[in-house]
Parts: C-alpha cells; structure tokens; sequence
C-alpha cells in the first residue's frame, strides 16, 4: 500500500494490465518517451518498450479508430487523448463504431477499448482545456462512461475497464489530479497524500464498473455528483449543515440507478451537481431518471448546479465553476420548498 | 500591406466547380484517356523505396492485351486452373447480384447494391490472401465473400433480414460481417474502415504475428478525413496494410473530379507519406492480382503498406434507390475504354486456348442455378417484409456484453 | 400558393433566399447537380450557377469547415449533410467552431451558416440512415437546433434559420417529406396536398426560430414532441380520447420554455415523445425543464416514449419505432397516476 | 486462401515507431542533413502545374548564402527599407515573447507561447499580403500581428484577460483575434482553421472579390484530418489560398518522424493532390518572403493554392507548460543548421553595408522599450489573478446575437 496521487494511481493501473496482459497497449499524443502531458504514461515505454506504449500522431480520429481496429484483432488498447475538449474529431469513431460494433455483427467482432482522457474545468485552461463532455458519450449506446474522483477509485475502475470486453470513455477530472478540489480555490489545495481515498495498493485490484458510491450518508436531501464535483458537494454539505447524502456516481453509464433511486426515495430530495454545461448535460438525464423512479417520494423540485451554458470562460472561471456557494444555495433552497 | 502591389489592379476572382466531361445526353468519348499499354510498367523489387517508383502512381498497370494475351512483367503468377477459377468467382458475384438486385425490386428486402464492372478487383484480391488476414471493405467488395467458401445462403439471410440472418435482423442489407472468412463488419459510415484496417494490422505487428489487414475504399471517399487518417498511420508504423482505393469514377451522382479537382491521381496521394503506390488496371484480373500479391507480399515481408488504385468504372446504379440516368449518359460505361473484367478474362482464357464460349456459358449457368437454389433456401427463412425475423427482443441483445439494468427495464416496458 | 411537399418548400426556402441574397449559398455531397439524394436542392444549380449551389467532397467535416470559413467571409452557406447519421465527422467543427467563434472573437467573427441534415426513422435505413442526434447539439451552446414537422413550418423555418446571424443545425425527418406519418405503417401514407399545413406559399416568410406551437389544444395532458412524432401524438390521442395538448416544439434550442411552462402548469401531466435513444436523448432535458417550472403543478410523474437506447435495428423497426401504441400506452398510464 | 504461399514459412511481423536522433544526453549533430544550396532552386511562373515542379517539395529554397549574400533567382524582391522594417518586426516579436513569458512566470497570466526562432515566416509572409486577406493562424503566429499596426498594448490586455482585453476575458491567452488586421479568431483545437481558410478564400471567389486567404499549420498538426479536408477541398475548387506549413520539427515532445513517418516530406503532400508545394528555408527571411509573395500572387490571379513547408526549429518551450530537456538535447538548437532568422537578415544587411552592429543594438533596444512601456500601460488594465476583468456578466453575452430565455434565466440565477 502506498499513498498515490490520481495520476500515480492511473500509471499503475495501466502499469498492472500490461504485466498480466500483453494485449494491453498504450498510446496517444505525447504519451511514449515524455509519458504524457500530464505524465499518467511516465515510465511505460521505458518499462514495456516502445511496441506498447508509444506516440501517435495528432489525430482523434486516428488514434480512435486505430484502437477500434487493434480491439478487433484481439488487443486491449488504452489509449489517451490529451484533453477531452478534443475528442470531438474522433467522435465518429465512436459514436458510429466502436459503440456499434459488437450489435452489428452480432458479437462477431467486438471492441475492448479505453480511450481515457483529463476533464473538467478549474485550472484557467479556457474554453479548450475546460470541458466536460460526459453527456455526449452518455447518449451513445453501446459504451461506458467512467469518471472517478479519487485515485483509488481511478486504479481499480480503469483497470476494470481495461478488463471489460465492451469501449468504456474514462474522464479523468484532471482538476483532482494531485488533490481533492473542493472549490475553495482561494485555499491551498490539499494533496493526496492526506487523503484516505490516496491510498492505493500497486497490485492488481478492481472497483466495478457501474456501482455508485456513497461519499456521506444522510437523512434529508440527496446530492448526485462525480468528478470533482464530490469534494464540492462535501464542502457544501459541511458549510451549510444540512445532512445531506452524497452519492459519488463514478460510471455514469450504466448508472447505478438502484443506489440513486434508493436514497431519493430515502430523502424526498435531491440536488444533481456537475461542470458541463445545463442543457441536455448528464443532469438532465439524473433529473428525469429521478422523476421516473422517485416522483411520489420528492417533496420538493429537483435542482441542477452545473456550469452556465456558455462556452468555458478564462478569467471568469471562478464564477463559471458550480463551486460550493452555488451548491449550498440549492441545498437551502431545496430545503426550504414545500 | 504588401509593398509593392495596389488591389486595386487585381482581377476578380471566381470558383472553379469541376464538371465531369459528359452528362446525359451528351455522347460519351474517351479516346484521349491515357490508356498505357498491357506490359510496359516495370515490377519492381517488394521491399523498393516509395519515391523510386512514383511513376506507378501515375500510370496503369496492366497485364492482358487487345488479344487477350498476358504480357510484361507482371504477368505469368497465375496457372490456367486458378484463372477458371477467378471466372467463376466473377460469374458468382455477376448472378448473386442480378438475383439480389431482382428480390430488393420484388419487395423481398429494402436496399441492395451491386458492384458490376468492378467485379474482378475483389475476385482477385482475396486470392492474394492467407487464412487469419482481414480486409475491411466497404459495401461493394462482395467479391471478397463471395470467392471464399463462406455460405450464399447467409449473405442472402442477411440481406433478407431473415430468422436465419447472421446479424439478426440488426443490419442493413448487404453489410455483412466474418471474422471467420477474414470479412470485417461494414459499417454505413465511409471511410471509418480505412484506419481500423491500419489498427488491426499495428496490432498483428505488435504480436510479433504474421497476419495482415486490408482496408478498401472508394473514390469518393478518399475525400473523408479517415483516409487521412490511415496514410498517416500506416506511413508512420509501417503497418502491414493493404490500402485499396477502388476507383469506379462516381461516388453516387459526383464524379471523381470532385475528390480529386481533376489533377494528379488517388494513387499519387501515397507519395506524400513514402507509401508506394500502384495504379492498375481494375478490370484486368491479372494484373490486380499480381498488383495486389505484390503489396500483399511487401506487407507480409515487413516492408509495410502499399496503396493501390484499381481504376474501374461503377456501371450500375450507387444501390437500389439510385437511377445514374440523371446524372451521365447510359452509354458512358460501354464507351470506357477498359472494357468488362468476366468478357476479358474468359477471353483471355479462350486466347489461350484452355477454355471456350460453350464452356464459359455452361459455366455461368451452373453458377446462376447455384444461386437461384441458395435464394430459395434462403427465402424459406423469411424476407424482410414478411418475416419471419430474429425475435424482437433480441433487439435489445448485444449492445454491451452484458445487459446493463436500464436495457432490462426497456426490454420489459416494450413487452415483447 | 400551392401545395407543396416538405422537400418542396425546403427547395423553395432555399431558392427564395438566393434569389434576394446572393450571400446565400448550397453545398454538399450530391446536392448540384443532381439535387441531392431527397432532391431538396434540384434546380438550384441550374437556376442560380454552380458557384452558388455545388457538389463537394465527401468530408462532413470539410463540408461544414469550409462553411464556416465562408460564412466568417461574410457569406451564408447553407449546407446539406446526406443524413444526420454522417454528421459526427463534422461534429467538431461544430461544437468547437461555428458555436463559439463569436463568443470567443467578440463578436468580432460570425458564423451565420445552416446545417441541413435528413434524419430520423421509418424508412427501412437501419443503424446508419435512421438517426435522430439533436441531444447533441442541443447540448453545445452557441448553435440553434430546428426541426420541423410540415412543409409550412420547414419553409418559414429554413428562412429564418437562413437568415439568422448564428449557426442553426436544422434537422429535416425524412419521414415527412412526402407526407405526415403517424407511425401506423400498416396504412397507406397521405400525401401533403391532403394536408392544410401543405399550404405553402412561394413567396418568402419566416416562421420564428424558439416558438413552439400548438397542433392541438388540451386539457388533461401536455404532450410535447417535434418532428415525426407531432403525427404519432395526434393519432394516439385520438385512438385514446384523451385531450392533451400537442406541443410542437419546432426549434429545440433555444426551446420556447414559456410555452412548454404554460401548458403542463395546466394540465398537470405530461408525456414527452422522440425517436431518439432515451438515455441523455433531448426528453430527459425536458423531463428537467418540467420538474424545474412545473413540479408543484405536476400530478403524475412525467413519462417519456423514445426510441430504445439500442443502435436502430433494420428488421425490427416498428419495435423500436415510438409509435402510437406506445404513447397511448403512456397517455393512459399518466392519466391513471395519482 | 493464397494458392502458393503457406502461412507457416513467415516471420514475425514487428511494429516500427520511429524515434528521433538525438534524446537528452545525445550529442545532436546535423552534419548529414541535407541543406541545399543558397539560389539553387529554380523560380518557376506563377501559373505553372504542381507536377511540373515536384522538386520544389522536396528541396529547401534559401536565398542568404553563408556570407549573407542574397543570390538566386528568389533575391532581390526588397529594398533595404522593406528588409530592415522586417528584422525590426522580428525584434518586435522577439521583445514581445521574452516579456510575455516572463509575465507568465511572474503570475500575471496562465499561459503563454513563444515563437522563438521561427519569427522569420509569419513576420516575412504579413507583407506579402494585401489590406483585406485573411490569416488562419495557430497560436505561433503572433508575427502576423506584430507586423502590422495592430496595438502591442491590446494583445497584452488579451494575454492578461484584463479589463481592456479585447475579447472580454473569453480566451486562453494569445488566442487573439482582429478581423481588421486580417488575423482570424484563433482556436485552441488543431487543424480546425486549415479548412476554414480555405472555405473563406472559397467564398472570395464565390463574390468575385480579390481578397485571398492563408492558413497556417504545424508539422504535428499536419496529421489531423481537417489538414485533409483542407488540401481536398482547396485542389477541386481552386481555393485562393496559400497553405502553410510550419514545420519546426517538434509538436510538444513529439518529433516530426510521428507525423510523417521519417519519409517523404511535408510539402510533398500537396503533390497528391495536383497543387503545387514548395519546401523553403523558414530561417530566412528574404526566402520566406519570396516563396510567399510568389504564392499570394499565384492564388491571387485566379492560379490556385500553394501549399508551402517552412523548415525552422522551435527553439523554446512548446508553452509555459512545456520543459523540452525532458525529450531533447539542449544543444539541438544550436546545432541546427539553418540558424537564427534575426542573426542571418542582420549579417545580410550587414554584409550589404547598409547596417551595423551598433545600429542594430540601438534598434533592438528601442524595440524593448517599446515593449517594456506597453506592458505598463497593459498592467493597468490589470492581469489575470489581480483584475480587474470584464463584467462577469459579460460571460453570457454573444453566446448569441440575441441572448436566449434560458440564458437570461441563468444569468440572473447567478445573481452577477
Ligand atoms: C460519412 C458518410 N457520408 C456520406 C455517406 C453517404 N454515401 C454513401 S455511399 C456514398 C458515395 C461513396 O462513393 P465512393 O467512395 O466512390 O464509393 P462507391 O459507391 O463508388 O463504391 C455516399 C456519399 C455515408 N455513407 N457516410
Ligand atoms: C485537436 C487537438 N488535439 C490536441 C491538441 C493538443 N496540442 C496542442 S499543441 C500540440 C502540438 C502541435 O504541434 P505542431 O502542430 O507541430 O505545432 P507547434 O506547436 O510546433 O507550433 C498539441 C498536441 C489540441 N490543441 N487540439
Ligand atoms: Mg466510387
Ligand atoms: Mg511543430
């Protein structure tokens, strides 16, 4: 056992497949020699040689669909795109076909394939260094969405969706990559290393993919987050003293409904938190999971925080970010209707 | 801005849309198409350097003469027994098209596309392969299919949409999948193909195995972003890759010019990357063939990708919904100078001797009875607008490995 | 005025638009000169040149680039996408270009540019002809996104689109073009001249971008769809003699909130209709919009009836159609609630 | 399925990734680069095909020889005056990117890039531009606009997303925009305004106008698919545009051999796609100039594009974020053969004797001045953590033209 940061734990995830599987491999834009730019690939090539881990050129759509075809073959590619603000040239390729891929050929090929990339917002990266596109993935059928918000977490769901047999999307919330954010950006951030959810084993284990998490039990309203979206809603919780339950989602597709539609049930309320922008965002889709499954519970209106629809401001960001105040006005709120 | 040059002098400028040279209506004429001689391009070594033979991406590449005689140095990689054979295999796909084409207008199904004119490039192309190799085609090399022993019955099960459909009903007609017969699942998406087929062959590199991919494309679709996409790919990892370009000059109504603005070849866009690239002849079995054995080698060898341009022409309609009538003149595929790939391999044949008109009309309807007994197995499994079909609920089968809870619910709300 | 199909009034957008703005130009895979594989764009190339309407390349993403670029210039391309299904190589510059250039450039740059794209089911397309994305524009700020559900409002939309000054995605259902489908595909099909909204006049108009309207008046169920399903709603009402209200909703985004509001605060139920996957598809952002204004109005939980988050399936496609059965069924069950 | 060759008898395949010279540690040394010649390249007309002058893709055209002479048939297209307002522009930029860094490293802003030595090619190629012509730069251009009278001032504020920032605080800083001075709103996604460029020269010739277009790229960048679409699109409707390649041999920590696969070259792409494409030395200013002018005069009379690969290093940082010790030697840039583009044009103006060292510190020393008080007079507008900023109410303006319901509601939601 050892203390790791996200990243840390992230390497070691992929460090552990390649050990027992040489089918897994490694690639994307700067991601052999230098280990990426946010070094989650640091040591890779060194340690499994540049046939399993090397640079790719600057091309989505290559990168994408070079994987779909190394997963046809038989492979398990993980491979990286640098930042998810531009995956979107190789949205084709998954939307279209790695999605697709087993149902069309009904299972005569399929697509063991992680495309993992850094998300979200919190580090003045802009309008292109900022984004959360969860919610694009989420309305494809046919693959996963993963997004952790811890690096133990982050060790044990990658390596289950380096292991699943279907294309999992893993959003890496690069704002959490060396620290629980909660917002409070005017505070000194705080490192993994004093965080319980830090320690990480090197060895081989699993988190499920498709099972939430519950960060906070609590009586009166229920908060769905993920990402760094959490540590805000912890904060929130704290500031404002309402015992609120937090439930981490970590794979937004499939979503633990049984997990969420319990705890509203149990609450009568519920707060749905995230970065992406308002309109048709994921929380949209929590919203109406909600009014399907819990509507005679809720005693009052579900309420989403989540980023403006606006493109990602820079100097704004601040102001952008669904900090902490915003999540606490609508726990008030919440609990304050009806 | 500029120091020396007032605006005021410049002419306006206007865009230049290219036309194709003939519409309906017009009388179609290729007497100035360059057409190289049978025999003159040189075969060169497999593991040759792209910029020593950019001249190839220039030409045509063509083996079997006006008389029907093999020539050059391409030629002679074939014994008579595997040329009948060839013949057959185009003869196959000709009859499996004419019935399909026939059932989709008979209301048995909703789509079909066929690939007449084009036949021989597939056909010939699969013999260059081995067992555990994967092409990744587009929708018209049924040849590839059809030349190996992978059931009529089932394409046509497919196409029907049939209880016995392969894919249960889930696809499109003619988008067959077989992972068995070295048959890559075609998607509707163009293109797409073209880089997978560049991923599978990295990864039978990175195994240390001794398989290798083909991706095909057309024409038209060397425009999409993903044929990009593969050239860099491949140049880069020197993949053991094939990258077939099938031109038939039409994508649906446009004509090449639009891909390629009239200028240099699909071939020649291999250059850019040190890819070596091969135009040849695409209604001349022989010399796709031996095009294709060449690059299949190279591949093979380790010396990496190859693009080839098969030069055709698409004589029928782009699929069922399409009438070209509109859009060039019906007289311009007899008018294309390369003529048709069954008429000049059977004649070929009979040139040397080793086949004959009765032969090759005993030959054709043995083929068309074979396919006319598969279309009635297959219609015992149902057509599209009769059924029977998979069973609904299998709809819900299959988009991940395991049905994830919310699929569950859907299956059980739809009740069926 | 005349009777004209939907294909025919979209032509006749197309043409009067042209004809009063010679910034207005057409391009796209088979739209010259042959006019597109729905004929939207026949005569165009004749009539105007083919430097005004033109084939292009087969490259969405060149297509859609190279529309911006013309429409920074100062022009206003109209672009057609063969069918929505072939749009997501041209998603990112879509989502990262046309939808932000003006908020990043300060105005400095605009992309007033329209996306014509053919789309949903019911034609026997399978996965790759059949599809219905507009979840994923509506998510992207900075673009608009129509559909429309009749020759009249398609002309007087497309105008408008035409002529407004930010990117407008404007999605056509093809199982319209000839005639309204209600989904019984057992019965023979009308055609438009048989229908008052196949009224259509040749001269310009506009129909406004963001205003819904109502097909039907009711009392005891707010039922809000847009393209095909507008036709589904009115048989299942119908068939069932329940009164809704049909909401059209026309343009998705921006979506004309105050009316949606208005109705479900009056009837107090509601059912949403798409043919669109259900997870993250453009009901759960309805479904949202409700619970956010209409929770203390709600007497029954919100139901929605879309397409199953499967690829569309060829052989099964009355299964997974939402037709009139299945809103019935919803219309029924959201009466019996409560 | 081949007919002659069993699977049995190849060898393992094995996949190739291509790795650069020289890595930290190594002794860079470039004394086998090929560098042709100053003046050897031939001067063709404007309106010659792209397969007339292949050769021009695969050499460098220079026109400064060793001693700094200009020789050859691409000298002598500028006065003195017009040579010495060029090596001022590229003091400019180089005053400019030591300031802003420093600003960065300072705290003042989140980011910033350099264009340390490749200040040649966007400084040279503004002045063969026309009042009117549109750039579609990446964010390695900031040349285009230091060659202009666009206000050093406002690019400061846009860097420091202060209150006087032109663009209202919106973008990562550099990512400038001014219609005005023919320098598109840059986009922090690759490859994305190659196309654009090209569709924007589409539309000036759609109107008949005589403005034409450039766009820009890197090496790296050359890898995305809008590269292709570009390059497609430009070939069939003639674009009136010039296509530029900055090659400066790294993208991030990946050098050019990932993009290219260690053949051919980058302006040999054009070639496949029947425009022409030349290879100039992007260290030299005169050359840089000359190979532009040629090709803005081409796409401006109605020619065509031109695709143009400028040679130069990177010498910096890829951006503030970037330490390239950890992927290349320090010396690389050194040893690189070509030089430094303010260097050279000085010693050519000297050599000319029409400048002198002294008047060369005294310039570039003016020139930080300059620089140094814009800077003080940008800091009071403010910098990115002090403030002041635009309103942050400003952050849901010109989302749209006219700001939608549910945007008003959520600006009065956030209560700013
Ligand atoms: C991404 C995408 N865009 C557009 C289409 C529509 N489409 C189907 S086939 C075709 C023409 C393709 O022409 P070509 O590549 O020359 O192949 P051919 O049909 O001649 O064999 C088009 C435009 C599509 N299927 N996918
Ligand atoms: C679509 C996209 N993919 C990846 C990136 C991340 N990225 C930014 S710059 C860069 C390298 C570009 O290198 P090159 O084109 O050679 O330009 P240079 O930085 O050398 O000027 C990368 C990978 C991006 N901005 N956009
Ligand atoms: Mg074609
Ligand atoms: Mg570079």
């Amino acid at each position: 056992m050892a203390r790791m940061t996200m990243i840390q734990a992230i390497r070691s995830a992929m460090e552990n497949t390649m050990e027992r599987d040489d089918n897994v491999v490694v690639f994307g834009e700067d991601v052999g020699f230098f280990g990426g730019v946010f070094r989650c690939t640091q040591g890779l090539q060194e340690k499994f040689g540049p046939q399993r881990c090397f640079d790719s050129p600057i091309n989505e759509s290559g990168i994408i669909g070079a994987a779909v075809g190394m997963a046809t073959y038989g492979m398990r590619p993980c491979v990286e795109i640098q930042f998810a603000d531009y995956v979107y040239p190789g949205y084709d390729q998954i939307a279209s076909e790695a999605s697709r891929i087993r149902y069309r050929s009904n299972n005569d090929f399929t697509v063991p394939m992680v495309v993992r990339m850094p998300t979200g917002g919190g580090i003045f990266g802009g309008q292109t260094h900022s984004q959360s596109p969860e919610a694009l993935f989420a309305h494809i059928s046919g693959i996963k969405t993963v997004i952790p918000s811890n690096p133990y977490d982050a060790k044990g769901l990658l390596i289950a969706a380096i292991e699943d047999d279907d294309p999992v999307m893993f959003l890496e919330p690069k704002r959490l990559y060396n620290g629980p954010f909660d917002g409070h950006h005017e505070r000194p951030v705080t490192p993994w290393s004093k965080h319980e959810l830090g320690e990480v084993s090197d060895e081989h284990y699993t988190v499920p993919l498709g099972k939430a998490a519950i960060r906070r039990e609590g009586a009166e309203v229920t908060i769905l987050a993920y990402g760094t979206m959490v540590y805000v809603a912890e904060a929130a919780t704290q500031e404002t003293g309402i015992d609120a339950e937090i439930i981490d989602l970590r794979t937004i597709l499939p979503l633990d409904l049984e997990t969420i539609e319990a705890s509203v049930a149990k609450t009568g309320r519920c707060v749905i938190v995230h970065e992406a922008t308002k309109t048709c965002g994921f929380g949209a889709e929590l919203m109406a999971v909600v009014m399907e499954a819990c509507f005679y519970h809720l005693q009052a209106p579900v309420i989403r925080v989540t980023g403006y629809d606006t493109p990602y401001p820079h100097a704004h960001e601040w102001e952008y970010f669904p900090g902490p105040k915003r999540v606490g006005d609508a726990l008030k709120k919440v609990m304050e209707a009806a | 801005m500029s120091p020396d040059k007032p605006a005021s002098g410049d002419k306006a400028l206007s865009l230049y849309v290219p036309e194709p040279e003939f519409r309906p209506g017009d009388t179609p004429d290729f007497s100035d198409a360059p057409i190289p001689k049978a025999g003159a391009a040189p075969r060169p070594e497999i593991d040759v350097e792209a910029s020593d033979i950019r001249d190839l991406a220039y030409t045509i590449i063509r083996v079997m003469n006006r008389d029907g005689k093999a020539v050059g140095p391409w030629a002679g990689l074939l014994s008579d027994d595997q040329i009948k054979v060839g013949l057959e295999d185009m003869l196959r796909v000709r009859a499996f098209d004419a019935r399909m084409l026939m059932a989709q207008r008979q209301g048995k199904t909703s789509f079909y596309m066929q690939a007449l004119g084009e036949e021989a490039i597939a056909c010939a192309f699969q013999k260059t392969l081995q067992p555990g190799d994967m092409n990744f085609p587009t929708y018209r090399q049924q040849g590839l299919l059809l030349s190996t022993d992978y059931p009529v019955v089932d394409m046509m099960n497919q196409i029907y949409s049939n209880a016995a459909d392969p894919l249960m009903g889930r696809q499109l007609p003619i988008m067959y999948s077989s992972k068995e017969n070295g048959f890559f699942t075609i998607s509707g998406n163009l293109a797409t193909q073209f880089i997978q087929g560049v991923g599978w062959a990295m990864a039978s590199a990175i195994k240390g195995d001794t398989k290798i991919a083909a991706s095909w494309i057309g024409d038209g679709s060397t425009a999409e972003s993903d044929f990009h996409s593969a050239l860099v790919f491949a140049s880069t990892y020197r993949a053991p890759v094939v990258l077939n370009i099938v031109n038939n000059q039409w994508a649906i109504s446009t004509f090449q010019g639009i891909a390629r603005g009239k200028a240099a070849t699909f071939a020649s866009r291999g250059l850019g990357f040190g890819i070596p690239a091969l135009r040849v002849d695409g209604n001349d079995y022989l010399a796709v063939y031996a095009v294709s054995k060449w690059a299949v080698d190279r591949a093979r060898a380790g010396h990496g990708p190859t693009l080839i341009e098969h030069v055709t022409y698409r004589v029928g309609g782009h699929s069922t919904s399409d009438d070209p009538s509109a859009y060039r003149p019906k007289e311009e595929s007899d008018a294309w100078p390369l003529g048709d790939p069954v008429e000049r391999l059977k004649n070929h044949l009979i040139a040397k001797g080793v086949w004959t008109q009765a032969q090759h009309v005993q030959a054709r309807e043995r083929i068309e009875i074979e396919i006319a007994e598969a279309q009635k197995l297959a219609e015992k499994n149902g057509t599209l607008h009769d059924g029977p079909h998979s069973t609904p609920a299998s709809m819900f089968d299959d988009v991940y490995k395991e049905m994830p809870l919310h699929l569950r619910r859907q299956r059980q709300e739809a009740g069926i």
